[in-house]
Order: structure tokens, then sequence, then C-alpha cells
């Protein structure tokens, strides 16, 4: 059962991710066509609770779905299978959300 | 002898590989670069090509990968039927298109 | 009185009638081998089994190669041609030679025993492991099922697998991945689990549950599956049933 | 070096007698060591599998088992064996219900949830129950997948080479096997052996059957010395799908349905000849129509390449590709178009009707050897109704698990073979490494021709003479061929002693069908061509002693119902199906 809960949690994550994603493109569009400047994007997010939910979120939802994902392509293109993978799959999870969320902390 | 689907998975696992390996340095770059100094700092540090060329990649691929996703989300959770098959072409088609917007928006 | 005459329809092979088809075929035994070549008449009608027929009728009896029914319903006769599994007594050389050339392989990801023969064991192995197979529920006989139900049509959109192993050769999760079924078991588990008369439904799914999320929707197989069916449909469905457990939810679609 | 296996039951097929006798053995005594070899992959090889009609029992209210059996023996011409045919359509009901239930064949359904039974060829009640128009995939797939789930052993390519007589020649004890991908030669001994291996009319130019029957089963008995029943009885459907010489897919069946639904046959000169022969046209029954297309091909009213043409399209070509979707895939396959154009069909050996003689536990005269399917003569009489065949093999495949079951707990012991045969008939297979390779597409094309032209749908004394001549020939030129290469997948081997079977058993028809002066069901005598007095009706026996084969024949016993009388209240009203 621990393959169909990783599945449910990588569907589940990318389903959270999408809108997200689609969030942020969005809005990163919108600021390389209006010529909005880094300071302009900061000045935003910093201290909204929107933005910074938004990318917290992201930041979770991501630090699930990549190691889960990572995990398939090493066991299938690396043969690297079992319980050292796991290990580093979580292990790579926990840095992905302790940058992510740093990184959010910082910005907002 | 491959067809379409699996050059979409093959696209959509490449980039999903490539996000994996690039958004922690994108965390980290970005967490690193605002904690360390005041806004014109950051503003320098986006006007570096580099950067700029890396942070476009990183839309990209998160396009491409936001498109595969899509089409994997749907052909899993959509209810299948005859026709199943082209709406799931259609929405790629459209999220690809999508995706080269914003990469011509990037770039823009 | 104008004669009458069947109409060939023309398709993609367009040389000269009474060509020589270049043909290229594997020999070798267990791992090792050469592509050897070949030159074989061109026939109307001929399919690729047909070819094979002809080297090892009239060129080299010790060509190995497998048939049985020779209309694509048992499922003994699939090959590598041109680089695409198949079924070769129903493919047509005109579909699949290019410019006159034929390569003939044995089906990919199951051992060879000699030039065009595979072991279908492995197959089959898995297809037993999985316990794809009917599981009689006691329940009183031949219990009404309306055609029309969604769950029966459900089951009957998978059911006429010929067990070719031809989707099984064309997926890559199976070359990837050891513990994959492939798509053949889990589209039969499919077909179980909609099958209302069967008396473990929910142990084909949990059999399902090992496997289905091996699949990575290349779509490979309902792409090169002979008979049309669409085994990534069946594992999708397969792969929403086992989400939808995993979230603690514990009715079956279609049944309350 | 022949390597040993002792095993209690040892089955020959697996097709639906063989894989249902491993699971009837198996249920009956889990205990027992079972051994299911086939001459290709378990379940996938043999004409089980390529059933497209469907499965007749009765079912339904309104039919009775008493109405099947009229059918039976009246489509039979009164040469059943009809405690066989009793047993047959007695046991079709439970039988069905077993593939049903516990097997899980899913059967197609009525409106109202209920067994779907449709028409089928010249019976009196839409009994036939099936699985869209690939009722076989259905039933093989699903007894495959139970057998491989049991401790069941599986002698995949195997062929059975010889069956060896035990030491005082009382019984049979075992059967000599050839591993097909290894060309190891392996003795295994058994306490019960079953033939179900099938037979198949693949002797014939134009043939149905899948490729890797050829009457082995038939063959071995005689030289066994058994009695092989009815061989003059040989099935052939009218409408084979002609794609020239080149390729197999000549000879394979279109559906009969194509004739049903209104299909037209047309001539050489795209003309319909069927209202010369009969008042139903295309619509009259398989033996009927097989011979005035016979007669068409005979008088050269035909196409460039020899064969006869199928139309549909004025039934419009859309509803044709919707009604018959598998048959046009089928044809565009090879190039044809079904739906709109035409199609070059001939007629096609398609199932024999004889085989050995066998009692309805499915023993044999020859203790230890049971028989069932299609190696067995007997059920079907002078022609088999369309959907009997696969009810024959799971019936009597059944029971054969059965008996064989409960005769090996009672055996203490294995027989010890006979070592001299077992000898013999192994230099016998290796024999041909040392003779020189003979032409054996040459003779292969020589036999077919030979049986389709003077053995076949029509026949007379004279043609027979000329067959018994020619088969004589061939006997001794398959004799002196040898092969080359080596044991191990050798297909040239093994098309070697396929032809040596097809010679041997053809031998048994032309035999058979010199001794029944009269016509009737699938035989056809131009010679005879009324059909003799049913009351003092026989039917054929042919043994093969000392190289020569002997046709003799018996009175039937009317055990159950007699010419002129019938089991039912009212007489049978007129076939429900056209066919
Ligand atoms: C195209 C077609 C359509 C048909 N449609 C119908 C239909 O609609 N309804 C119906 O009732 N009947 C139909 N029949 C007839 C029916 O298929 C047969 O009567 C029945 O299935 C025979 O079953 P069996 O088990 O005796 O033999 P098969 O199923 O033919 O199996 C024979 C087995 O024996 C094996 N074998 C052969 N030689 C050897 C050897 N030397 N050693 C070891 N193994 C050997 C074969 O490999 C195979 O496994 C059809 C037949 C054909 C060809
Ligand atoms: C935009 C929103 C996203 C969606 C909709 C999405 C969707 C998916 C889906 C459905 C899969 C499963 C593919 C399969 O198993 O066949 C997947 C795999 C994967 N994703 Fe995402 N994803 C998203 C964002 C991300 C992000 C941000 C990352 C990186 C941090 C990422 C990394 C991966 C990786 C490495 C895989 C494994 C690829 C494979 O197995 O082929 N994804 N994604
Ligand atoms: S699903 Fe299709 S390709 Fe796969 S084994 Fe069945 S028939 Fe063959
Ligand atoms: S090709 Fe393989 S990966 Fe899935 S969709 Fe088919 S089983
Ligand atoms: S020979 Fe049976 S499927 Fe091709």
């Amino acid at each position: 059962m621990k393959e169909a809960w990783l599945f449910a949690a990588q569907r589940v994550s990318a389903m959270v991710l999408a809108p997200l994603v689609l969030l942020h493109l969005g809005t990163v569009l919108y600021a390389v066509r209006g010529g909005l400047s880094a300071d302009e994007i900061l000045a935003r997010t910093e201290g909204s609770l929107f933005w910074g939910a938004v990318y917290g979120l992201f930041v979770l939802a991501a630090a699930v779905h990549a190691p889960i994902g990572l995990r398939a392509v090493l066991g299938e293109w690396c043969r690297w299978r079992g319980a050292g993978l796991d290990i580093a799959m979580a292990l790579f999870g926990l840095v992905l959300l302790a940058l992510g969320l740093r990184a959010v902390a910082a910005v907002l | 002898m491959r067809r379409g689907p699996w050059w979409a998975f093959l696209l959509h696992r490449l980039s999903g590989v490539a996000l994996a390996v690039f958004l922690p340095v994108h965390f980290l770059v970005l967490g690193l670069a605002v904690e360390r100094a005041a806004l014109d700092r950051v503003l320098d540090w986006t006007d570096n090509p580099w950067v700029k060329l890396a942070e476009a990649g990183l839309v990209v691929l998160l396009a491409l990968h936001l498109t595969g996703g899509l089409r994997v989300l749907l052909l899993e959770f959509g209810r299948w039927s005859d026709r199943q098959q082209s709406r799931i072409a259609v929405a790629g088609g459209l999220a690809l298109l999508a995706g080269f917007g914003f990469l011509a928006a990037a770039f823009a | 009185m104008k004669r009458a005459r069947p109409r060939l329809v023309k398709t993609g092979y367009d040389g000269p009638v009474m060509a020589m088809l270049e043909v290229e075929i594997w020999r070798g035994e267990g791992g090792g081998g050469a592509w050897r070549r070949y030159a074989v008449p061109h026939e109307a009608n001929q399919t690729v089994l047909d070819v094979v027929t002809h080297v090892q009728r009239h060129i080299d009896p010790s060509l190995a190669y497998r048939f049985a029914c020779r209309v694509g319903m048992c499922g003994s006769c699939a090959m590598t041609v041109n680089g695409r599994p198949r079924w070769t007594c129903r493919t047509h050389v005109s579909q699949a030679a290019r410019k006159g050339r034929v390569r003939i392989g044995p089906l990919r990801n199951l051992p060879v025993i000699r030039d065009l023969a595979v072991d279908m064991a492995p197959f089959f192995e898995k297809w037993r492991d999985a316990g794809a197979r009917f599981v009689p529920s006691g329940e009183p006989p031949e219990e009404p099922v309306r055609p029309d139900e969604p769950e029966r049509r459900a089951a009957d959109a998978g059911i006429e697998c010929i067990n070719c192993a031809v989707c099984y050769a064309a997926c890559d999760s199976v070359a990837w991945n050891p513990d994959y079924p492939g798509p053949a078991v889990l589209n039969r588990l499919w077909t179980l689990a909609n099958d209302r008369r069967d008396g473990d439904r929910d142990g084909h799914l949990d059999a399902a549950g090992a496997g289905c999320h091996l699949c990575r929707s290349h779509q490979e197989c309902a792409d090169a599956c002979p008979t049309g069916l669409n085994p990534t449909a069946a594992i999708a469905g397969l792969k929403r049933e086992v989400f939808r457990r995993a979230l603690g939810g514990r009715t079956r679609e279609g049944r309350q | 070096m022949i390597e040993r296996l002792d095993r209690d039951i040892l089955i020959l097929g697996s097709g639906g007698a063989g894989l249902f006798a491993a699971l009837h053995a198996y249920r009956a005594d889990p205990a027992l060591d079972i051994a299911v070899a086939a001459k290709g992959l378990l379940g996938k090889s043999g004409c089980t599998r390529m059933v497209q009609g469907g499965y007749n029992v009765a079912l339904a209210p309104g039919d009775s088992v008493e109405r099947h059996f009229m059918d039976t023996i009246e489509g039979g011409a009164w040469i059943n064996h009809q405690q066989l045919a009793w047993t047959l359509v007695e046991g079709a009901v439970a039988r069905i219900r077993e593939l049903e239930d516990e097997i899980g064949c899913y059967f197609d359904r009525n409106p109202d949830g209920s067994i779907h039974q449709k028409a089928f060829a010249g019976q009196t009640f839409d009994r036939t129950v099936h699985k869209g128009d690939l009722t076989g995939i259905e039933i093989v797939n699903r007894l495959m997948e139970q057998v491989w789930a049991r401790a069941v052993t599986r002698l995949e390519e195997h062929r059975a080479a010889a069956l060896i007589p035990s030491r005082d020649g009382s019984r049979l004890a075992g059967v000599l096997l050839i591993d097909i991908r290894t060309g190891a030669l392996r003795f295994v001994r058994a306490k019960a052996v079953l033939l179900a291996t099938g037979g198949g009319p693949t002797m014939y130019r134009y043939h149905t059957p899948s490729g890797d029957k050829t009457c082995d089963g038939m063959a071995m008995a005689l030289e066994a010395g058994l009695a092989l029943r009815d061989m003059e009885m040989v099935q052939f459907h009218p409408t084979g799908l002609y794609a020239g010489p080149g390729t197999r897919m000549t000879g394979t069946v279109l559906e009969e349905g194509l004739r049903g639904a209104g299909g037209h046959l047309l001539g050489g000169d795209g003309t319909r000849f069927m209202e010369r022969y009969d008042d139903r046209l295309e619509r009259a029954t398989r033996d009927i129509v097989s011979r005035a297309m016979a007669s068409e091909m005979r008088a050269g009213n035909v196409t460039e390449n020899g064969g006869l043409y199928i139309s549909m399209a004025h039934l419009g070509p859309e509803s044709v590709a919707a009604r018959f979707k598998g048959m046009v895939e089928r044809c565009r396959d090879c190039g044809f178009d079904l739906a709109g154009g035409l199609v070059e069909v001939v007629p096609t050996a398609h199932y024999m009707m004889g085989g050995v003689a066998f009692e309805p536990d499915t023993t044999t005269a020859l203790p230890g050897l049971y028989a069932a399917g299609e190696d067995t003569g007997g059920v079907h009489g002078a022609n088999r109704l369309g959907g009997n065949g696969v009810a024959n093999s799971t019936v009597y495949g059944g029971v054969a698990g059965d008996r064989m079951a409960a005769d090996a707990a009672r055996e203490r012991a294995f027989p010890d073979p006979d070592e001299a045969v077992l000898e013999a008939a192994a230099a016998r297979c290796l024999a041909l490494f040392d003779r020189p390779p003979g032409d054996l597409a040459g003779i292969r094309e020589r036999l077919s021709d030979l049986m389709w032209d003077e053995v076949g749908i029509l026949r007379s004394a004279a043609s027979l003479e000329r067959a018994e001549a020619g088969l004589a020939d061939l006997a001794a030129e398959v004799e002196a061929a040898g092969t080359p290469g080596g044991p191990a997948f050798n297909l040239a081997w093994h098309d070697r002693l396929n032809l040596e079977s097809l010679v041997t058993v053809s031998r048994a028809i032309a035999a058979a069908a010199r001794a029944r002066e009269d016509s009737r069901g699938a035989h056809y005598r131009e010679d005879f061509p009324e059909t003799g007095d049913l009351a003092a009706t026989r039917y054929t026996a042919v043994r093969l002693a000392n190289g020569a084969f002997a046709a003799a024949s018996e009175p039937v016993a009317f055990t159950h119902v007699s010419p002129g009388e019938s089991l039912l209240a009212e007489p049978s009203p007129t076939p429900a199906s056209p066919l």
C-alpha cells in the first residue's frame, strides 16, 4: 500500500501545485510584460499574507511532490531502489522544504 | 518508433527532473540574495543576464511540466470515453500553446 | 457481363508487385545473435507471418518462430516488426514494410528462446501472481447482469484480450521496472474489478494497487494493442479506484 | 537419452478438452500429480480459442435437452453414437453453468440480464451461448487462468510422438514426447493419459484449424491399434477466405452469419449460382452450399485465382461494417474490402466428426488411455451442428478429468513401459536426422491437392481409388524424407512429423469414405448420391494393422430414438435459424 499512498500524495500535491504554478506564471508574465522591477514585486509580497500563503503552500506541495517523482526516475533510470533511495528522497524533501521556506521568509 | 504520448512523457519527466534540480538552487539563491542585502542589491542580481536566463528557464520548465502534468492528471482522473483521447490531445495542445506564450513573453 | 474483380485496398507499399522484399531476421539463442538478410518474393496479400514462413520453408529451415491460429486469435505470433511489436499473422507486409524492407525480431521484454520465439512464461507468471483470474462468489448461479450496466460495459471494454504480450513489449515501464506487472495484467484486473459476479473484487484492486502506479502513462500499450483495447484507460481506472481507497473512500465507483 | 518423468495424469492438448480435464482432475483430487502437454503454448494453441459462433446448450424456457438431442441426431443423419450425443446435450447444461459461475466466462446477456442465446446453424431453437463473436477466446482465456493458478505441470511446446504400451501390453504406460524447444526426448509415465489433441483436417488445401493441429492424436491412436470411427465425415465450411496460395490467411473462416444476413455468393462470371442448387439459396446448410461451390469450381466458373466471390455491398457497406466488424477488419488486413467490394472465398475443411472410438465415460479400448474433444468420433455423427464442437470438448474434457482422477487414485504403481517399443519410437524420431532432407513443402502441397481433389467435398469410388494410391506413394515419400539441422526448435523436424500424421489419417479418411457407399451429412458420393435406409444405418470403423488400413462397418444402436421417432411430443418446427 506504500506505493498507493505515495501515488495519492503525488497526485494531490500536483493538483495543489497546478493552480499555484499557473498563478505564479501569470504573475511573472505580468511582471515581465509590465516591466515591473524586482523591488516592486518584493514590495507586493512583503508582509502579504496572501502571497505568503501561496508561496508557502507551493513550497510545501513541491517538497512532497518532487521527491516522489525523483524517486520514480532514479528507480527506473538508475536502478536505485530500496530503503536507501527512500531515505535519500525523504532528505531531499526536507532540504527542499527548508530552502523553500527560507526563501519565502526572505521575500515576505 | 515512439508515438506522441511517449514524447510527452519524456518531456514531462525531463522537465520534472530539471525542476527538481533547479528549484532548490533557485530557493537557495533567492533566500541568500534577499537575506544578504538591501533591495538594490537584489535589483543588481536580477539584472545579471545569467540569472535572467536561469529564471526564464525555470519558467519554461514549469510551463512544460505543468502541461505534461495536466495531461497525466486528465488521463488518470478524467472519465474515459472514446472522445477522451482527442480531448486530452486538445487540452495538451492548448497547454503547450500557453507554455510557448510564456516562453515568448519571458524572452520578450 | 463485366467480370467482377476483388478490390485490393492499396496501402503504403508501392513498389513493383512481384518485387523482392529485403528481409532482416534476428537469429540467435538466449542473449546473443545477429541480423541475417534474406530476399523474399513479395506477394499480394502477404502477411509478415507469411514472410517468416517463406524463409523457414524455402530458404532456411533452421529458423525458429511461433504461431498457431493465423487469424489473430491466439496471440502466439507476436514479433518486433520494423521496431514495433505486432501480431504478425494479421500484419500485412505493406503496412509494415518501409521501402520494401522489413526487419523482424523477437518480442521485447521477454527472454529469447531462439530466433523469433520468446519465452512467454514471465508474462503469464505475472498474470498468475497478480491473482488475475475469476474468483467464484458462491452466489446464486448466472447472476443477472444487464448488458448496459456501466460496470458490465467497463468489463466488456477490456475483455477481448488475446494475451499476445504486444503491449507488454511496447511498454517502457515493463523494461524499467522488474516489479511492474504490465498493461495486459492490469487490464485484466480492471475487467475483474468491474465483474459484478466476482467474489474478490477488493482483492483484485489490492493486487492492482501493488503495481498500477508504475505505469507512467506512456500510452504505447494502447497504441500497439492489435485488438484495439486500451490498457491505459483500464489502468487509469485502477489508479482512480486505488486512489479513492487510499484517501479513505470506501465505496467503489458506480456502487454505493 | 530419454528423460523420464512420472505423473499420475498426463493430458495431451490444451484446448477446451485438455484444460477442462486438468481442472476437473485437480478438483477431484488435488494430491494427484497432473501434467498438461501441448504442442504450442498452454491455451494458446488449438481451435477452442478460435470458436467464434458459440456454445450450444438448452437453457432457455421452451428449449429442452431432448430438443437439443434431436437436433444433434438429425443433424448427424442418424449415425451418431446416441449415448454419446445424450451425454453431450445433458452435460452441456452443467458445463455452461460451471464456465459462467466458476471459471468466470462472462457470456453476453439479454436486456433482462439473463444469458443471451442466439440462432445458429440448423437448430430448432436459439440456444447458442456466446461472447460476441470471440467466444473461444473468452472460454480458453478463463480456463487458462485457472489452470495457471493450480499446481499443474505445464509441458508447453511438447509434442506427443508415440503412445507407449506397458511391458505386458495390457495397457498404456505413458507417452513419448519431444520438447520442441530443446529437442529433448521425454518419456512421461502416467497412470492415465488423455488424448485431447483436437484432430484437425489440415491435410486439405483449404482449411480453418490452427496450424499446430495435424491429427497427431488420431495417428498415434491408429498406431496403437485403436479404431477410428466415422472418419469419412469431414465438415467443410462454405466461406473460407481465399487470399492466394502464398498466405496462411487462405482458408480461414469467414463467419457463417455473412450468408445468414443475406450475403451473395457469386461465380467467376459475377452471377449468383445458388439458385441452381437450393431454394434457400445462400442460406442452405453448410454441406449443400459447400457442394454447390465445389461444383461451380469444378465447372470452371471461377475467379482469376480459382475461387468464388462473396458480396455484401448490396446490404449497405456501413451496415455491413457495423455488423461484421471483426470480419471486415480481417479482410481489410489482407487487402479486401468486405463491406463494399468483393472478397474471394472457397469452401474450407473445418472439422472432423470422426475420431477415436470411445465410451461416454471417455475410456477407450486401450486401458489407461482416455479421449475427449475433436480427437473422438461418434458424438456428432455425419455432421456437427455449429456450436456443438466446443460443447463436446468441454463436456467430455470434464468427464475425462473426473474419471481419470478416480482411476489414477486407485492405481498403486506406475505401469512399466515396454522398453523395446519406447526405444524404437525414440529411434524413429531421431532417425530423421540421418536421412537426406526431403522436399517437405512439395509433399505438403501434393498431399493437400490430392485430398482436396479426390477426398474432398465430392467423392466417388474412382477418386478414392486414386487417392489411396496417391497416399500410399506419399507415405513412402514421407518415410524417406529426413530433416536437416539439430533437434532444438527445429520446425522442419516437426513439419516432417506432422506430415507423417497427416498422411496416416488421410489414408484412414479415404478408407472410410470408400467404405460408406451412400451420401449423408458431410459425406457425398457422386456414385451414391442418395442417403441409404436410415433404419439400417451403419457407422464405419477404420483400423491400421500391419501397415494396411481396414474399414469395417457396424450397425448403429438406436438406444434412445429410432429413425422416424422423436423424443419430443410435438414435431420439430422448421429451424429457427436460416442456416
Ligand atoms: C475457426 C473455427 C471456428 C470454430 N467455431 C466453432 C463454434 O462457433 N462453435 C463450436 O462449437 N465449435 C467451433 N469450432 C470447433 C471447435 O473449435 C472444436 O471443436 C473444439 O474446440 C476442439 O477442442 P479440443 O479441445 O478437442 O481441441 P483444440 O482446442 O483444437 O486443442 C488441441 C490441443 O492439442 C494440442 N496438440 C495437437 N497435437 C499435439 C501433439 N502431438 N502433442 C501435444 N499436443 C498436441 C494443440 O496444440 C492444442 O493445444 C470452430 C473451429 C474452428 C477452427
Ligand atoms: C505545476 C504543477 C505540477 C504538476 C501539475 C505536476 C504534475 C506531475 C505529475 C502528474 C507527475 C507524475 C508523472 C508520472 O508519474 O507519470 C509529476 C512528476 C514529477 N514532477 Fe511534477 N508537477 C508539478 C510541479 C512540479 C514541480 C514544481 C516539481 C519540482 C520541484 C516537479 C517535479 C516532478 C518530478 C521530478 C516528477 C517525476 C517525473 C516522472 O516520474 O516522470 N513537479 N508531476
Ligand atoms: S491488451 Fe492487447 S496487446 Fe496486450 S496482451 Fe491483450 S490483446 Fe495483446
Ligand atoms: S505503455 Fe506502459 S506505462 Fe502505462 S500506459 Fe501503457 S502501461
Ligand atoms: S497466429 Fe494466432 S494471433 Fe497470430
